[in-house]
C-alpha cells in the first residue's frame, strides 16, 4: 500500500494521459495519508508544498514523455523516490490511449494495473535511474570479524579511494558508491542524499551525502566528471546501501572527464581489501 | 469467532530499534488494546513448534520490526500467520531526524515519543480490524 | 581472534517476565561486564538472515539464555545454527512463579526487584561463559 | 589510528585537519563525540576549551565533523589543492 507520499501529478487537462494521471493522484489520496501536490498551484503557493515534499517521499506522476511534472520536480529540487509515466505503463499493457479527455474502459484499466502496481510491496512501477550501463557479476572476497561480514567485490574494473569509495569503470562511464566498511560503521542508513545530475566533481570532490542514526558519511567521489545519473531508488530506500552498496546500493553515475589522471590515486582490490582490514580491526565495528 | 489480533515485534537485541519495536507493541498490548491484541513470543514462532503454530496460523497478525531484515514479518509469515501489516520502526524513526533513541536497554525520551507514535499506529491498525 | 568471543542468545520472549529478564540480562553481560568479551544475535535473525547469522553458533562457542523451560533459543540455535555450549533456564534461576507471570513489564516500569533478577541471571551467564572459555575472561578490557 | 600514509604519502605530510573559528565555536564538543579518530581534545579548565590533539588521525578529505557542527565553527582546506599537492610529493618521491 503506497502510504505516506507527496504525489505531483501531470495535470494536463488537454491530454488522455494527462487526465489518467490526475485521476491516479486522486485516488492513492482517497483511501491513503497521501497528498497532491497540484502543479499549477505550485507555482504560486510554493511553501506550502516544499514543506508537503520535505515530509514525505515523493511520487512524480508523468503523463507523456514531456516529462512535465519529473522537471517541475527538478527545477524545485524535490527528491524524486518513485515515477511513473502513463504512456509507458500504456505501452508495457498494451493499452492504446486515444484523445478522449473523459475516463473510458480503457483509462480505467490502465489505472487499475497502476494502481496495483504502485501499491504492491515491490516496486513495480518504480523506475531507478539505472537501466543504462551493463556490468559483469560481481565476485566477492569477504573478511569476517566478530560477526560483522565485509564484502569487496574483486573485479578488475572496480578502483578504490582510500575513503572506502568504489568506482566501476566502463569506457567513459563510471559508476560510484561506498564499500561494506562504510556500511557496516554507519549501520541503520535512514538518509540518502545524491549528488546533483549534471554537477561537475572533482576527484575526491563531494558526491551525496549518507546518513545513518550514528553517524554522516559524505561520499568522496574516486573518480572526476559530470553526474550523468543518480540511483533514486536509494532516496525512498536508503536501506537498500546496507543490503549491497556495491549492486543495488550504487549511489551514481559519471561521465569520466580525466580517468588517466584520477587513477595515479586509486587502488585495486588487493591493495584496497589489505587497508580495509587494517581500518576494521583500529576502529572496532 | 473473536480473534484477537497478535502483534509481533522482532525485539531485536543488537541495536535500540529493537527495544523501539518491542516497547511499542508492549505498549499497544498492555495499555492501548488490552481486549483486541495480545503478543507472542517471537523466539517460541522460530521453533516452529505445533503449540505455537496453532496460537498464530490462520490469524490476523501485525508485525513490528526494528530493521530492514523484518525478522518478525519473515518468522510469523513462515509459521502461517497472516500478515495485516508490516511496521518497520525505522519508517516513524526517519521523521525523527537527528534524534538520539536510548539504547537496546533504555529508551531516551525522545525513544518514548516515537514508540508512543508507533503504537498509536499499531492500535488504530487493531481497531480497523476489529 | 574471534574464536575467543563467546555468543550469548537470548530468547528476549514477549510474552513472560522471564523474556524481559533473559534480553536484559544478555544486554548486561555484553555492556557492562566489559571485561568479558561477548557477541550477541537477534535469535529471529536465523531465519531471516543470510549465511553470517546461520554460522553463528559455528563460529562461537554460544550459549542461549531462555525465559521459561520451552527453551526456545536453545532449541532454534541447534536446529538452525549449531551445538550451543551451555544453556540457561531463567525460571530455574529465578523461578517459575517470576519467569511466567505473564504480567510484562515494559522497561521503564522495572522494579528494583527486578534488577536483582536481572543481576542474578547476567552472574549465571557469567558462570558459565568462564566454565566454557575461561580465555574470553579478560581478554579484551574495553 | 595506525594508519600513517595517505595514497602512499606519509600522512604527516599532507595538510588536512579541521581549523576551529573560536568566534563561532560554543564548545558544544559534538564534534569530539562524533569523531572516531580521537582528532579532538577536550580541555576542560581552560578558556579554550578544544584544540585539534592529532591532526594527523584527521582521515584526509572526510568533513564530516563540520557538517555535524552547530555553529558551523569548523573548516577544511580546499580538497584540489590538497590532491594536487598528494600528487607533486608523490612525484618528488618517486624522482628521489
Amino acid at each position: 500500500m503506497l502510504e505516506n507520499y507527496a504525489i505531483l501529478p501531470c495535470n494536463g487537462l488537454d491530454k488522455n494521459a494527462g487526465v489518467i494521471s490526475r485521476e491516479i493522484a486522486i485516488k492513492l489520496c482517497e483511501n491513503a495519508n497521501n497528498k497532491i501536490i497540484c502543479p499549477v498551484y505550485y507555482r504560486v503557493a510554493e511553501a506550502k508544498y516544499n514543506k508537503i515534499a520535505g515530509e514525505h517521499s515523493l511520487l512524480v506522476i508523468d503523463g507523456c514523455q514531456t516529462r512535465c511534472a519529473s522537471k517541475l520536480a527538478a527545477e524545485k529540487n524535490l527528491k524524486v523516490s518513485r515515477r511513473v509515466t502513463i504512456s509507458e505503463e500504456a505501452k508495457s499493457h498494451n493499452i492504446e490511449l486515444k484523445s478522449n479527455l473523459r475516463l473510458l474502459e480503457n483509462e480505467n484499466t490502465l489505472i487499475e494495473i497502476i494502481l496495483n502496481g504502485l501499491n504492491s510491496p515491490e516496486d513495480k512501477v518504480a523506475l531507478s535511474s539505472d537501466e543504462t550501463t551493463v556490468f559483469n557479476k560481481f565476485d566477492y572476497e569477504t573478511y569476517q570479524h566478530g560477526k560483522f561480514l565485509f564484502r569487496v567485490p574483486a573485479n578488475p574494473e572496480l578502483y578504490f579511494n582510500e575513503n572506502d569509495c568504489w568506482t566501476y569503470v566502463i569506457g567513459n562511464r563510471a559508476r560510484i558508491g561506498v564499500t561494506d566498511f562504510v556500511q557496516q560503521n554507519l549501520s541503520d542508513i535512514l538518509y540518502f542524499t545524491p549528488p546533483e545530475i549534471g554537477a561537475e566533481i572533482d576527484q575526491f570532490g563531494e558526491a551525496g551525502e549518507i546518513e545513518s542514526s550514528k553517524s554522516v558519511f559524505e561520499l568522496i567521489s574516486p573518480v572526476s566528471g559530470k553526474v550523468i545519473s543518480v540511483n533514486e531508488t536509494l532516496v525512498g530506500k536508503p536501506e537498500l546501501l546496507n543490503e549491497n552498496p556495491y549492486e543495488l546500493g550504487w549511489v551514481a553515475e559519471i561521465e569520466l572527464t580525466n580517468f588517466e589522471d584520477d587513477k595515479e590515486l586509486l587502488i585495486g582490490f588487493d591493495k584496497y581489501f589489505e587497508i580495509m582490514k587494517k581500518k576494521v580491526e583500529d576502529i572496532n565495528v | 469467532m473473536y480473534k484477537k489480533v497478535k502483534v509481533v515485534p522482532c525485539s531485536g537485541i543488537g541495536k535500540v530499534f529493537g527495544l523501539m519495536a518491542r516497547e511499542a507493541v508492549l505498549k499497544t498490548v498492555i495499555e492501548l488494546c488490552p481486549d483486541k491484541s495480545e503478543t507472542v513470543c517471537l523466539a517460541y514462532i522460530v521453533t516452529g513448534d505445533k503449540e505455537v503454530k496453532e496460537k498464530i496460523e490462520g490469524y490476523d497478525c501485525i508485525t513490528v520490526d526494528g530493521c530492514p531484515k523484518m525478522c518478525a514479518a519473515k518468522n510469523v509469515t513462515l509459521t502461517g500467520g497472516v500478515v495485516v501489516e508490516e511496521v518497520n520502526v525505522l519508517d516513524t524513526v526517519k521523521e525523527h531526524k537527528g534524534k538520539k533513541f536510548g539504547s537496546p536497554t533504555q529508551l531516551s525520551d525522545d525513544g518514548e515519543v516515537v514508540i508512543n507514535e508507533i503504537a498509536g499506529k499499531i492500535a488504530r491498525k487493531i481497531n480497523e480490524i476489529n | 581472534m574471534s574464536v575467543l568471543k563467546v555468543g550469548v542468545l537470548s530468547c528476549s520472549g514477549e510474552e513472560c517476565l522471564g523474556g524481559t529478564i533473559s534480553r536484559l540480562a544478555t544486554r548486561k553481560v555484553l555492556e557492562e561486564l566489559k571485561f568479558i568479551d561477548t557477541v550477541t544475535l537477534c535469535l529471529p535473525l536465523y531465519l531471516a538472515g543470510g549465511e553470517e547469522e546461520r554460522n553463528f553458533a559455528k563460529v562461537y562457542p554460544t550459549i542461549s539464555v531462555d525465559g521459561c523451560d520451552k527453551l526456545c533459543a536453545k532449541r532454534s540455535t541447534e536446529k538452525y545454527s549449531g551445538k550451543i555450549s551451555g544453556s540457561i533456564d531463567v525460571s530455574k534461576v529465578i523461578g517459575n512463579e517470576n519467569a511466567l507471570n505473564t504480567k510484562i513489564v515494559r522497561n521503564k516500569d522495572l522494579t528494583d526487584e527486578h534488577i536483582q533478577m536481572i543481576d542474578q541471571v547476567a552472574g549465571e551467564i557469567v558462570k558459565m561463559i568462564g566454565s566454557i572459555s575461561p580465555d574470553s575472561l579478560n581478554i579484551n578490557p574495553k | 589510528m595506525s594508519e600513517t600514509t595517505f595514497m602512499g604519502v606519509e600522512r604527516a605530510k599532507i595538510d588536512w585537519k579541521p581549523t576551529i573559528d573560536y568566534t563561532s565555536c560554543d564548545f558544544c564538543m559534538e564534534c569530539v563525540t562524533f569523531c572516531p579518530h580521537k582528532v579532538f581534545e577536550v580541555r576542560e579548565n581552560e578558556v579554550i576549551k578544544l584544540i585539534i590533539r592529532n591532526p594527523n588521525n584527521c582521515v584526509v578529505f572526510c568533513r564530516a565533523c563540520s557538517k555535524i557542527c552547530g555553529p558551523d565553527a569548523l573548516t577544511f582546506p580546499d580538497k584540489n589543492a590538497t590532491t594536487q599537492r598528494i600528487k607533486e610529493i608523490r612525484k618528488e618521491e618517486s624522482n628521489a
